[in-house]
């Protein structure tokens, strides 16, 4: 049958490099760059062990909230829930709770925001931005309240580990927990059956309802994760400032939505890479440090890092435009 | 007036103001017993080289035999492009200059008023391994952390305005500042005719910037609780969220508060600072409240804002914080700290009451 | 089959917008603030509760207008930033620009960053969201420029632009609320731009289809923004008396917050003023009457939250005609 | 060329290609003031394409168009438009939130003034006077959402007719109307072009090429046949050309030995239908006819579980069951292949190899993980028994052609290992050789023991296709013929009670 051969042919064309990759040379290119201009600061052990220290949370939450993000749904209260995580644990610490005791009330905590912004959602039916906005605001706010506005001091062997501890004495451990935050979204997303109906989902829900996939329970269940790990974010964001505080986390949505965005995640769902969003996060973060390094004002690290934002989305459109010009 | 409030409010405000008066004690405490040890020091000579620096410092000298040369300084900056902060960096940059360091070597990161770009910061800095950081952050709590990080990598650290641990502080008793400034409010509310006539007594805060941030107007109303006794001032004192320090939020907050008091018209007030405090000058003249004869307004800080805002005749007086003047102590300090030298644990700027009559000698035109 | 002819009154078809639940809200408000403080039903009370929302009034004005349009518009905070500092600056003592020229440059600033932004959104197609959250942190970069400047604005002209009181009740900034609203309700009701807009907003295929140039229409839309922001910047510098470069900081969450609240549809092809004007007095009523009966601070940010949580939740459950499924 | 006042519109050589599909080759046709011209052809002949391309909505590869005898160069819809071309799209295209009248006037609202003040009065009473001209009882101000099918179509082409236009092309536009509505709009086209307004009107309904017709262009897949004048040929002619072949090579039948009952469906009711009741025997294709609206989708919806049944019950092999979801359909092996199937069936941005896998994601692997290389198999397997003729199992299937875009449908479901499969419209949009395969696929399908529901508007292809038809109208089932028994009048007949 010529079918069968037409089949055979196949992927000549998956030779063109994905954005994933081209966003990995952007990296290695910027940091070949940074290394040299940035001597001898930049490219040190003492500069960037730090650095990935320091991003360990916003990499973490990114990679699940790329999860909901490819399922067409997006979560902007994850800054509230790291907030009024950080609270919590530094209010309860100070009540004399067990460290371990600590971490679980936490992170339950933080299934329950998930549940319940997974319940507006796919439950009442509210649109997504503006339920979680919604919640953003009230997250913070009970935050705010519990503490009186006051930072409190969050010190304990168990909480100080999570961000300032090693493994092997050498690996520090919020690394490890990056790392394994990526290796398990990678393997959900890009290996396993669950991944494959959360891709669905986002390209077209209808579809993949009426292809009985139970569209409402993965999303629901990917709300759950996207609270429960920024609630481990906010753990590790107490354990490295040592003080759980309500501002912890304000305007984090932005910085991590951002940085999924240059990953290649599209608004809308369907499309992203786990990868790419660890991609994304690393370029926001090494520009922060090299232009910090260069001893750049704030306000212009962020004006290089939106127009890094708009050009690379530009390229991707760009890139898709052509993509389709040519079939 | 407002009525007293129920007897069970009326309890848990007594708690409360137990409370802040013990907070407030305490610090007076300590700050005695750091007195005390500074001049102890003092009379041994340790701070001989610090002063030594000082002195030239003051008079915008160089220091002697270039002291910064080949030496590298890291200044962290609480909230960068504000005119406070604006002054602060710039007289740094002076002084680093006059201590003979390269401008390349003194590095500069901006905290933004945010814990976790302050620790990204303070890790960057210590990255670039400087041999002394500024360290203007703000929140002393998280200042711990930065703290034992640069304790451990042998970089001393002098902090800004908030205390950080282990770290010989520099800038203002924000308590004491703004009991000065209370002092100075109660004179105006004598020459007017007394506290009988006085119908509120309003604090902007930053409930949100944290303990520290508070004692700026804690300390106003504190010396009118001591002057007049709690039961004359609670009653007509006022508290409300200015924001972080930006006009937009004071503003807003300020016309609520004038709504709260609709029957007041002589009214002492103060602010955490000079923006804040322009938000809600401009809320009360909008409402059409203003009088200045009415309004007895003592401001903290005295940057460029609150310097215009004298001039113009809308504040009483503003305590100045000499913010152009920070790095005469934090440039000496640092060096000091560099050389192996020591300084004082407390590097108060010595706090002035800038009035009308008083701010062309200090800021001559 | 003979079907008898419905009759459907433009009324009716309005009461479908979440205006009724907005007034129902408003009213338990009134008579919960009325009943906790003497101060909250005064004139006084009201006419700084109405002048307090003059900036996010004047900014959701051209939200509403992009949002209809199916558009999005995150940079608003920062584009009045930038037009009232640059206003402040070319106001100072020793700068001699007249004021008109002020103003004008002020608008031309606001109407670039808006025909900028639709620009990039319409001719490279980024998504709204992404390309005007790009341009908040480029635009909030600029305002720093002037940073160490500090104007002050001295000019009484400016000053009452923000301030005054029409017979000493009335705020003339809630007046240019109502003017700009009822322009627009007009402009999206009687001109073909504003028909064409809720096309768009409804179907964008469909508007192509139809002929309309969807492009120039949203650009248009993001200029109109723009234009908006420039008078809520010359509001800000009026209002404060001072230019500053972080005026209008977050306010982009702020005005979205109430533009939904409104009823304006995310997706677009649905909205109008009226809900939007109810719910800026919502927002501000609730600080000022929370603030009134003495409510904890922080309590205000979780009211917030709830409430549009609350509106948002009826007006998914209202307009949900079969049972969601996916 | 020879320069004739009368021949307003001439299209030549038009080439268009999509992916994977040439849908026009080099056709050419021509349109003579007041004249209506009929075109005729298959689904997936190339009608929509050619008149989208006329109307600025597709940008030709080659080829010219001239308008008035001037070369046109049609950069966007509005330029067609401006120049007086006005199109009813076969897709209805609303705007659900809008009222009627706006919906009406969308892009070219009566203006008034120097200002240009949009006059809502006026469209309001223009709207009014076009819905009385079409016979239909309608407030303009009721919200187009809450129409039916044939009531939004009458304001699509209320909306057509609401400006004078020099070329007005109606691409079916009769499919969702009763035959009262359709004889208004016969009078309205005769009123058109006795003022010199030429028509181009597409219809599957050879009736009605012949009762308002002047010429009829027959297309091909995607070739032209010829141009007939209408009082000259007859149905024989028109049909053999638009084939191209036998009928019966077209729509290949085979007997299939027809078992036991399935699938029973007794006294369901739904939105968009009442009281329905019929049973599915094993080895059967069960057709479902009706005219748009009349709740075949509705009713396929429902037996799917995508749709909440009001009344009534469905046994599935002598077991009640509740089709809650579709999640549940698909455990019952009930599969259905949608009407529209970009939205409703692809993921379009997804791979071949994906879409088939679908709605078994479950079996790709014994753990939670996917095994690829089974994955692959299964794939592969189905993309060759299918027929899926594709450059890779990873390539997007939105760069597919229709009919294998349809094909990994129908293996999406034979993958779940379906044993009734719904099929709405299964050929829509599908050229010739597709469709030949997609029905040989289904026979293979019955022959394996698999039943079938197809629902279709295409009386030719469910008389030669199914082996019993039931006629649904207006929600109702309105008659049941076996195979033999049909004809394509009967069916119309019964279609329109
Ligand atoms: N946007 C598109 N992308 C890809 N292929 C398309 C597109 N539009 C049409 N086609 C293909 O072009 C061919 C012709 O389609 P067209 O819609 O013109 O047929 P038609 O004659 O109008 O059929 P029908 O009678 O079903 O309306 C079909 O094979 C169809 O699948
Ligand atoms: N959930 C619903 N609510 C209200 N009306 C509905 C609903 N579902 C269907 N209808 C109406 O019921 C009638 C039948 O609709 P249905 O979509 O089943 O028709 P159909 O014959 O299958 O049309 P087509 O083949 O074009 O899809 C239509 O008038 C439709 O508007
Ligand atoms: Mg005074
Ligand atoms: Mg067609």
């Amino acid at each position: 049958m010529a079918d069968i051969k037409a089949v055979e042919v196949s992927q000549k064309k998956n030779i063109r490099l994905n954005n994933t990759a081209v966003l990995f040379i952007i990296l290695v290119v910027m940091f070949s760059v940074f290394s040299y201009v940035g001597r001898p600061f930049f490219f040190s052990k003492l500069n960037l062990i730090p650095m990935l220290n320091n991003l360990s949370f916003i990499g973490i939450v990114a990679a699940v909230l790329t999860m909901v993000m490819v399922s067409g749904e997006i979560d902007f209260s994850i800054g509230g829930n790291i907030g009024l995580t950080a609270c919590l644990t530094a209010l309860l610490l100070s009540r004399g709770l067990p460290g371990w005791l600590v971490v679980i009330i936490a992170l339950a905590g933080g299934l329950a925001m998930g549940a319940f912004n997974g319940m507006l959602v796919t439950v009442v039916g509210v649109n997504s931005i503006l339920a979680t906005i919604g919640t953003m605001f009230i997250w913070r706010g009970i935050g705010y309240t519990l503490t009186n506005g006051e930072s409190i001091l969050a010190m304990n062997p168990v909480i100080d580990y999570i961000g300032r501890g090693f493994v092997f004495k050498v690996i520090p451990f919020p690394i490890v927990l990056l790392v394994v935050v990526f290796v398990i979204t990678y393997v959900i997303m890009n290996l396993s059956k669950w991944g494959r109906s959360i891709y669905a989902i986002g390209a077209n829900p209808l579809a993949s309802y009426l292809s009985g996939i139970n569209v409402k329970k993965i999303k629901f269940i990917n709300f759950l994760l996207c609270g429960m790990t920024a609630a481990l974010g906010g753990l590790i964001l107490t354990s490295l400032s040592a003080v759980g505080m309500p501002q912890h986390g304000q305007g984090l949505e932005l910085v991590i939505i951002s940085a999924i965005i240059l990953g290649g995640t599209m608004l809308g769902g369907g499309r992203g890479q786990i990868l790419g969003t660890l991609a994304g996060v690393l370029i926001l973060s090494v520009l922060y440090n090299f232009l910090t390094i260069m001893n750049i004002y704030y306000f212009y690290i962020q004006m290089v890092q939106g127009s890094v934002l708009i050009l690379v989305v530009s390229a991707y459109e760009i890139r898709l435009a052509m993509a389709k010009r040519r079939i | 007036k407002k009525e007293a409030k129920p007897a069970e409010e009326a309890a848990k405000l007594e708690e409360e103001l137990a409370e802040k008066e013990a907070t407030a004690k305490e610090l007076q405490a300590k700050l005695e017993e750091a007195e005390a040890e500074i001049a102890a020091e003092e009379a041994a000579g340790a701070y001989d080289y610090y002063y030594m620096l000082k002195e030239y410092a003051g008079k915008g000298e160089p220091y002697p035999d270039a002291p910064a040369a080949d030496h590298t300084l890291a200044f962290t900056d609480i909230m960068g492009g504000i005119p406070f902060c604006i002054n602060v960096w710039n007289s740094v940059q002076d002084q680093w200059k006059l201590a003979g360091g390269d401008p390349d070597k003194l590095y500069y990161a901006d905290n933004q008023y945010d814990a976790t770009i302050g620790l990204k910061n303070a890790d960057i800095m210590l990255a670039k391994n400087p041999d002394a950081l500024i360290n203007f952050q703000f929140d002393s709590k998280v200042n711990s952390i930065i703290s034992t990080k640069f304790g451990a990598a042998g970089i001393p650290i002098i902090t800004v305005d908030v205390p950080c641990p282990g770290a010989p502080f520099m800038g203002c008793n924000n308590f004491k500042v703004s009991y000065m400034a209370g002092e100075r409010a109660i004179e105006e509310v004598e020459k007017m005719g007394g506290i009988d006539k006085l119908d509120a007594i309003v604090l902007i805060q930053f409930p949100a910037g944290g303990e520290v941030l508070m004692l700026r107007s804690e300390g106003f109303y504190q010396a009118f609780v001591d002057k007049y006794g709690a039961d004359v001032i609670d009653p007509i004192t006022v508290r409300a969220d200015g924001g972080a320090g930006e006009a937009e939020q004071a503003n807003k907050a300020m016309t609520d508060i004038l709504s709260k008091i609709p029957d007041a018209e002589y009214v002492a007030m103060t602010s955490i600072n000079e923006e804040t405090m322009s938000g809600c000058l401009a809320a009360i003249q909008t409402a059409g409240r203003w009088d200045p004869d009415k309004w007895f307004i003592i401001t903290m800080g005295c940057d460029d804002v609150g310097k215009q805002q004298i001039r113009d005749g809308l504040i009483d007086g503003a305590v100045a914080f000499f913010p152009e003047r920070y790095g005469e102590y934090l440039v000496p300090a640092s060096i000091a700290l560099m050389k192996g030298d020591v300084v004082p644990p407390f590097m108060y700027v010595e706090n002035e009451i800038i009035t009308k009559d008083n701010i062309d000698e200090w800021y001559p035109e | 089959m003979e079907k008898a002819v419905k009759k459907y009154s433009a009324f009716m078809n309005f009461l479908r917008t979440p205006i009724l639940t907005l007034i129902g809200i408003y009213a338990v408000m009134l008579l919960l603030f009325s009943l906790s403080s003497e101060n909250f039903l005064t004139i006084q009370n009201f006419k700084g509760i109405f002048n307090n929302f003059a900036v996010f009034g004047i900014l959701s004005a051209g939200v509403t207008v992009v949002m209809i349009g199916g558009g999005f518009d995150l940079s608003i905070g920062s584009t009045a930033g930038l037009a009232g500092i640059v206003s402040a600056v070319l106001l100072m003592k020793n700068i001699t620009v007249p004021t008109p020229w002020v103003f004008i440059i002020a608008i031309v600033i606001g109407c670039t960053v808006g025909f900028i932004n639709g620009l990039i959104i319409t001719k490279v197609g980024i998504n709204p969201i992404i390309t005007t959250l790009g341009m908040l942190a480029v635009i909030r970069g600029v305002c720093y420029f002037w940073a160490d400047l500090n104007p002050r604005v001295y000019n009484v002209f400016v000053q009452n632009l923000g301030r005054i009181y029409i017979g000493n009740v009335f705020p003339i900034t809630t007046a240019y609320i109502i003017v700009a609203f009822v322009i627009l309700t007009l402009i999206l009701k009687f001109t073909r731009f504003g028909r064409d807009l809720f096309t768009i907003g409804g179907n964008e295929s469909l508007a192509r289809l139809a002929g309309i140039h969807v492009d120039r229409i949203k650009i248009i839309s993001y200029i109109i923004s723009g234009f908006f922001c420039s008078i809520a910047g010359l509001l800000l510098i009026s209002q404060l008396g001072s230019g500053r470069p972080e005026y209008g900081t977050g306010a982009e969450l702020e005005v979205i917050t109430i533009v939904v609240l409104g009823g304006v549809v995310v997706l677009g092809g649905r909205g109008n003023f009226l809900g939007v004007f109810i719910a800026l007095v919502i927002i501000q009523t609730i600080s000022n009457g929370m603030v009134l009966i003495d409510t904890p601070v922080f309590l205000r940010m979780v009211v917030k939250g709830a409430l549009l949580v609350l509106v948002i939740a009826i007006d998914a459950l209202r307009n949900r005609r079969r049972l969601q499924l996916y | 060329m020879v320069k004739n006042d009368d021949l307003i519109l001439k299209m030549e050589n038009i080439t268009k290609t999509f992916p994977g599909v040439v849908a026009l080759d080099n056709v050419s046709i021509d349109l003579y003031k007041g004249e209506v011209l009929g075109i005729l052809g298959e689904n997936g002949a190339g009608k929509s394409t050619l008149i989208k391309i006329l109307a600025g909505n597709y940008i030709k590869d080659s080829g010219g168009i001239y308008v008035d005898g001037q070369k046109f160069e049609i950069k966007g819809p509005a330029e067609a438009m401006a120049s007086g071309i006005r199109v009813i799209y076969q897709e209805l295209n609303t705007l659900n939130n809008l009222t009627v009248t706006e919906n009406m006037f969308v892009g070219e609202q009566i203006v008034k003034g120097p200002f240009k003040i949009v006059d809502w009065k006026a469209m309001t009473k223009r709207a009014e006077e076009l819905l009385d001209t079409l016979n239909v009882k309608l407030d303009p101000n009721t919200i187009i959402g809450d129409l039916t099918v044939s009531e939004k179509q009458i304001v699509e082409i209320a909306k057509a007719i609401s400006k004078e236009a020099k070329i007005l092309v109606m691409d079916e536009p009769t499919a969702a109307l009763s035959e009262e509505e359709t004889q208004s709009l016969f009078r309205i086209i005769k009123t058109l072009k006795s003022k010199g307004v030429s028509i181009v009107y597409i219809s599957h309904r050879l009736k009605e090429i012949f009762a308002i017709t002047d010429r009829v262009t027959v297309l091909r897949d995607g070739k032209k046949v010829g141009t007939l004048k209408t009082k000259e040929t007859d149905t024989n002619e028109l049909v053999t050309m638009m084939v191209g072949r036998d009928i019966k090579d077209m729509y290949p039948k085979r007997e299939v030995p027809i078992g036991d009952t399935v699938m029973k469906v007794k006294n369901l009711t739904a939105e968009g239908f009442d009281n329905v009741s019929f049973n599915l025997r094993k080895g059967e294709i069960l057709g479902i006819f009706g005219l748009l609206g009349s709740g075949r989708t509705s009713l396929v919806k429902v037996l799917f579980g995508a749709n909440k049944i009001k009344n009534g019950e469905i046994t599935v092999n002598s077991k009640k069951v509740n089709v809650k979801s579709p999640a549940i359909a698909r455990d019952e092996k009930i599969g259905l292949v949608p009407l529209d199937r970009k939205v409703e069936g692809l993921a379009l941005i997804m791979g071949v190899k994906e879409n088939i896998t679908l709605a078994n994601i479950k079996d790709l692997g014994k753990s939670f993980l996917i095994a690829k290389a089974h994955e692959r198999k299964k794939v592969d397997k189905w993309v060759n028994e299918v027929g899926i003729k594709t450059p890779s199992v990873e390539q997007e299937v939105n760069s597919l052609s229709g009919g294998n875009q349809q094909k990994v449908v129908l293996a999406k479901w034979l993958e779940s290992g379906s044993q009734i499969i719904i099929l709405n419209e299964p050929t829509r949009g599908i050229d010739v050789g597709a469709k030949i395969e997609i029905y040989k696929l289904m026979q293979d399908l019955c022959e394996k023991g698999s039943s079938i529901i197809m629902v279709s508007s295409e009386l030719p292809e469910i008389i030669s296709i199914a082996d019993r038809i039931i006629v649904m109208s207006k929600g109702r089932f309105t008659g049941e013929y076996l195979r033999k028994e049909a004809s394509e009048e009967e069916l119309l007949h019964v279609a329109c009670l």
